[in-house]
């Protein structure tokens, strides 16, 4: 009698339900009440008219608790106890309620949809490439500069200096450089110009020692191929720089490359080779160096450029189709942020809440 | 042979000179010019502000020795206010240094304040792993952390004890000089489990982070010793990071002229040819 | 006592003689390097023992008998199977599973951290804002417009594509700029950090 | 064998990480989470092996005396100092902290304070305006070097508030823009190991 006065008069509505998205190990319980108290206390039982005990107490702002403590499938019944100084109410019971195991995570399934198209776009364009198929990328200018600083260089009867950055083999950008440097290797070959190719690692120098005797074939000049201008310094940052500022110094080449991973040593290779006057073309996607580069050196290739060029000159379908598969993929986003700018225009939340990514 | 040929022509241990002088004067005659404060600073100072006393702050020393220029006063700084806030300090280190100048700084200021390993701040050291660590630390802290930097399990700890899931933390404040760090916290911790996050960066990766301070997933930001000497006038303490701004400001005019120099050097050349 | 200020005073020496390779390169700066490399590798191995690999992986394994903790030991130690030729290509096992955890991980929190959180906070208004916020609102979106579309590889730049590309790269160069600045402030930073020590530790000048 | 099994190891433990970050049963929540801690206790040999390889490189110096070799006694001989010094007296010996805060801390902090003065020459030196895009940068960086220090702010009050628009607006922009192409890449470059199409990080080790 005395309890279903207090119910009518404390006026807390109580929900509770199966947390969503879980492993079936939580109830969410929410809760409201048109007076305050000063705490709430949580209580549960395993039957309606059996003893409840509490598992928590809540202060007064709150209005939503998590029951991480529960069997899945097993029922629940719960109230909510509202205290004030003098006074204690309680609500309603509320239940049966069961926790049960879901499959997927329906809060993830924005990213889920995401992730798909994405792996679609760069499987797709893979697949292309392999089969033949062709696929375009805009000409780079940086890689115009390229080849005529290695006319200058042959005019002018100096060689031309490539850093291939101070990273290993295993570093993407060291592989993009390589690709690069076959095509360099190549043209200088084919003008007869001497080639210095300094390396901070030494399987990036059998590397570059494969690629460059390679191009020298193809072009028909084996006997340019000298291995000893393709030379393994050493693994230490500044000792390598150093060892290179010493051939800018001594040789004096007269374009000098630097393409890969570039660290603090960027800027002293900058610096040196801008006071022996020669013309310097820079291209690395370490974002941290780029200024520094674009500051001293000719022409530079600013961050994925570098894959771009490298991908331009391979003609290799694995990064001729990940190229396009991730420009699908800019093409999308800008397509996304105009329409979500649109949205905000014409007060459409739902575009804008598609994105949300926080759980509750 | 004229002066302009001539300034092209400086040997680099002149300007090196310069360099150190524009250092050590302003140090030893300090000027005292005014130190202005940028938001993203102050949005660091009134979060830790906003956090009710006895709220945890998990204090992430993510550098080292090369980076304790900028990074070590901001630290100082950040302790000195969670102190007077009464706030409790969770320090771990992403790298292996991190914690030992974590150290440095606790030691130096939890005395003043009278506050007791264990209880008010506790030090769980050097955490491998980066990313994935970040994502294994925000779902249960004990599968990650078992003992404290001096080996005491963390169970006997009543700090290491209050703190087992992101949950239970306040903010997490890291000081960060490279990877893995503010990055990492932001997209695997706060993405995940929703902890606010402020840094302190060096100034090299400071303009990266306003792309996330202006999306929110950052709270606010130090950036360099400009900003620990910033916070350091907000928290009212005369530290390194206040001492060495005129300095700074001295040295930043002389690259400014130095740049000016030489590209009225590259004009002078051009006009020639 | 005694024992800091002889810290301090070989901490000094140190700090010098890494200045003076300014001069030109010479012993003291070669020893002092080769110390530094000597020393911190040792910090790391004693650091990440005691703080890690002995009570995360060997005390649950030596003193709680827990022998699931063997696994992850032995993938481990397969990183050094280099050192015996023949058995050497165990080490692409740690490899490949640490890549694969990594790997996936970042396809997921890269998604989830970085891209859906930075796309929507490119969806700023222009209405309900003041003129200076929605002027800004507008470059920001174009900034991050054109700066996307200089990095799109499928279409020769000519026309507005073009004009865009150029926009873009003159967003870039002002966000280049401000890092160059920033980078000057740090690196000045560090000297004067080495000052303050030199001036204030050492000599007490003050 | 030596090549199949890593790569199923990779696209296996991979893609289960795939599927269990949306899948919130058990199973695949606790399996996910005991890849991740292996991983982690995986990682932290990685350190080890750096050590080692460093102990190899510079006995291989001395034995075939390179360049310098003499110096890589120092360099093994602190490297053992420092390891005694914290195995015998613990990670919280005196002796062991006295080599971090008195040898370590001052040595890393003055290494890489030395670029000051590269930069502080290369400023002077090489940072010219010769193509509008290296001009636009350059007073980009004038602005922002002064505006972000107490001279910027005694020139002019407002200057600090020009920068940070510079900062929030223009510079955030481009940043972001940056960022997703970053992304993306990485995102490809994750999938395509996943794939077992990128090997290079495999490296050596025989075929």
């Amino acid at each position: 009698m005395l309890l279903t006065i207090f119910f009518v008069l404390s006026g807390i509505v109580v929900k509770a339900f199966d947390t969503p998205n879980d492993d079936g190990s939580s109830i969410t319980i929410t809760w409201h009440s048109d007076s305050t108290y000063k705490s709430y206390e949580i209580l549960r039982g395993l039957n309606p008219n059996v003893q409840f005990d509490k598992i928590c107490e809540a202060n007064g702002k709150d209005t939503i608790f998590f029951d991480a403590d529960v069997t899945p499938n097993k029922n629940y019944y719960y109230i909510i106890k509202g205290k004030n100084d003098s006074l204690i109410n309680l609500s309603q019971i509320i239940g049966p309620i069961k926790s049960k195991t879901q499959f997927f995570n329906m809060f993830y399934l924005n990213l889920g949809i995401c992730i798909a198209v994405l792996f679609f776009a760069i499987i797709f364009y893979i697949m292309r490439a392999r089969s033949g198929g062709k696929l375009f990328i805009r000409r780079i200018p940086a890689l115009n500069a390229l080849e005529e600083a290695i006319g200058r260089a042959t005019e002018m009867g100096k060689a031309v200096l490539y850093v291939p950055g101070i990273m290993d083999i295993d570093d993407p950008q060291t592989i993009a450089s390589m690709s690069i440097l076959a095509r360099v290797a190549e043209k200088t070959a084919s003008y007869g110009t001497t080639l210095y190719v300094p390396t901070s690692r030494s399987m990036a120098m059998s590397m570059a020692q494969q690629i460059v005797k390679e191009s020298a074939t193809k072009v028909g000049r084996p006997d340019w191929y000298n291995p000893d201008n393709i030379r393994y310094v050493t693994d230490d940052q500044f000792g390598y720089v150093s060892a290179v500022d010493g051939i800018m110094v001594r040789d004096r080449p007269a374009a000098n490359l630097y393409l890969g991973t570039f660290y603090a040593e960027s800027l002293i290779l900058a610096e040196t080779g801008h006071s022996t006057g020669a013309i310097q073309i820079a291209g690395t996607a370490m974002s941290d160096q780029l200024p520094f580069f674009v500051a001293a050196c000719d022409f530079t290739l600013l961050g994925e450029e570098l894959y771009a060029a490298s991908a331009y000159l391979s003609q290799e379908p694995i990064q001729l189709g990940s190229l396009k598969g991730q420009d699908l993929g800019k093409l999308l986003f800008v397509m996304v942020i105009l329409i979500g700018v649109i949205s905000q225009l014409i007060n459409w939340p739902v575009f804008y809440n598609l994105f949300n990514t926080c759980q509750p | 042979m004229n002066l302009i040929e001539r300034l092209s022509h400086l040997d680099r241990r002149v300007i090196f000179l310069l360099v150190a002088f524009a250092v050590v004067i302003p140090m030893l005659q300090p000027i005292g010019l005014p130190i202005d404060i940028t938001k993203p600073v102050k949005k660091v100072y009134d979060k830790i502000e906003s956090l009710a006393p006895g709220s945890i702050v998990l204090l992430s020393t993510d550098f080292d020795p090369g980076s304790e220029a900028e990074l070590y006063p901001a630290t100082e700084a950040i302790i000195e206010h969670c102190f007077r806030k009464n706030l409790k300090i969770y320090v771990m280190g992403l790298w292996p240094a991190g914690s030992d100048l974590g150290n440095l700084a606790l030691n130096k200021i939890a005395p003043r304040y009278n506050k007791n390993y264990g209880t008010d701040y506790i030090n769980v050291g050097y955490r491998p792993g980066g990313a994935v660590m970040l994502l294994s630390l925000g779902k249960n802290f004990g599968d990650i952390i078992k003992v404290d930097y001096q080996g005491t399990p963390i169970d006997l700890l009543e700090l290491g004890r209050a703190v087992k899931s992101s949950k239970n933390l306040g903010l997490v404040m890291t000081l960060s000089a490279g990877d893995p760090g503010i990055l990492h916290w932001i997209i695997y911790f706060h993405a995940r489990y929703g902890v606010p996050i402020c840094g302190a960066t060096t100034a090299i990766m400071a303009p990266q982070q306003y792309t996330y301070l202006g999306s929110g997933q950052l709270v606010g930001l130090l950036g360099g010793l400009k900003g620990a000497a910033e916070y350091e006038v907000l928290v009212n303490r005369k530290g390194r990071a206040s001492i060495g701004m005129d300095s700074q400001s001295i040295v930043h005019v002389l690259l400014v002229i130095f740049i000016l120099l030489g590209n009225i050097i590259l004009l002078h050349q051009k006009g020639k040819r | 006592m005694i024992f800091q200020t002889i810290g301090i005073w070989i901490a000094a020496l140190l700090t010098l003689a890494i200045y003076s390779f300014l001069y030109k390169d010479n012993p003291f700066y070669k020893i002092a390097e080769y110390i530094f490399v000597g020393v911190s590798a040792g910090y790391w191995a004693v650091v990440l023992w005691f703080d890690f690999a002995w009570p995360n992986l060997f005390a649950p394994l030596i003193k709680q008998q827990n022998f699931f903790y063997l696994l992850p030991i032995i993938i481990g130690l397969m990183m050094f199977a280099p050192l015996i030729p023949k058995i050497s290509w165990l080490v692409r096992i740690p490899l490949t599973f640490t890549m694969g955890v990594a790997m996936a991980l970042q396809i997921t929190q890269i998604t989830q951290g970085d891209i859906f959180p930075q796309l929507q906070a490119t969806f700023l208004p222009f209405k309900g804002v003041n003129v200076y916020t929605s002027i800004t609102n507008l470059i920001i979106v174009i900034g991050v417009i054109t700066t996307l579309i200089y990095f799109y590889f499928s279409k020769e730049h000519k026309g507005p594509l073009g004009l865009a590309a150029k926009i873009g790269i003159w967003f870039m160069m002002v966000s280049f700029g401000a890092s160059f600045g920033y980078t000057v402030m740090a690196r000045i930073s560090l000297f004067i950090g080495r000052v303050y020590f030199l001036l204030h530790e050492w000599l007490r000048a003050i | 064998m030596k090549r199949t099994l890593p790569l199923i190891i990779v696209a296996g433990s991979g893609f289960f990480m795939l599927v269990a970050f949306f899948i919130p049963s058990k199973f695949f929540q606790d399996t996910s989470q005991t890849f991740q801690n292996w991983y982690i206790g995986v990682a932290a040999f990685f350190v080890f092996i750096g050590i080692l390889n460093l102990v190899k490189i510079n006995i291989e110096k001395i034995q075939r005396k390179l360049r310098d070799w003499r110096y890589c006694y120092i360099l093994l001989f602190f490297l053992a100092f420092t390891m005694a010094t914290g195995f015998i007296q613990g990670r919280e010996g005196k002796a062991f902290l006295y080599m971090f805060y008195n040898f370590q801390t001052p040595l890393g902090a003055t290494m890489f304070s030395l670029l000051a003065f590269f930069m502080a020459s290369a400023t002077f030196r090489a940072f010219r305006a010769k193509t509008p895009e290296a001009t636009i940068l350059l007073i980009a960086a004038l602005l922002v070097m002064l505006g972000r220090i107490p001279v910027g702010y005694w020139i002019w009050h407002n200057y600090p508030d020009l920068v940070e628009w510079i900062m929030t607006g223009p510079n955030t922009a481009a940043k972001r823009g940056i960022l997703f192409g970053i992304d993306l890449g990485l995102i490809s470059m994750a999938l395509r190991v996943l794939l077992g199409i990128e090997r290079s990080y495999m490296g050596g080790g025989g075929e």
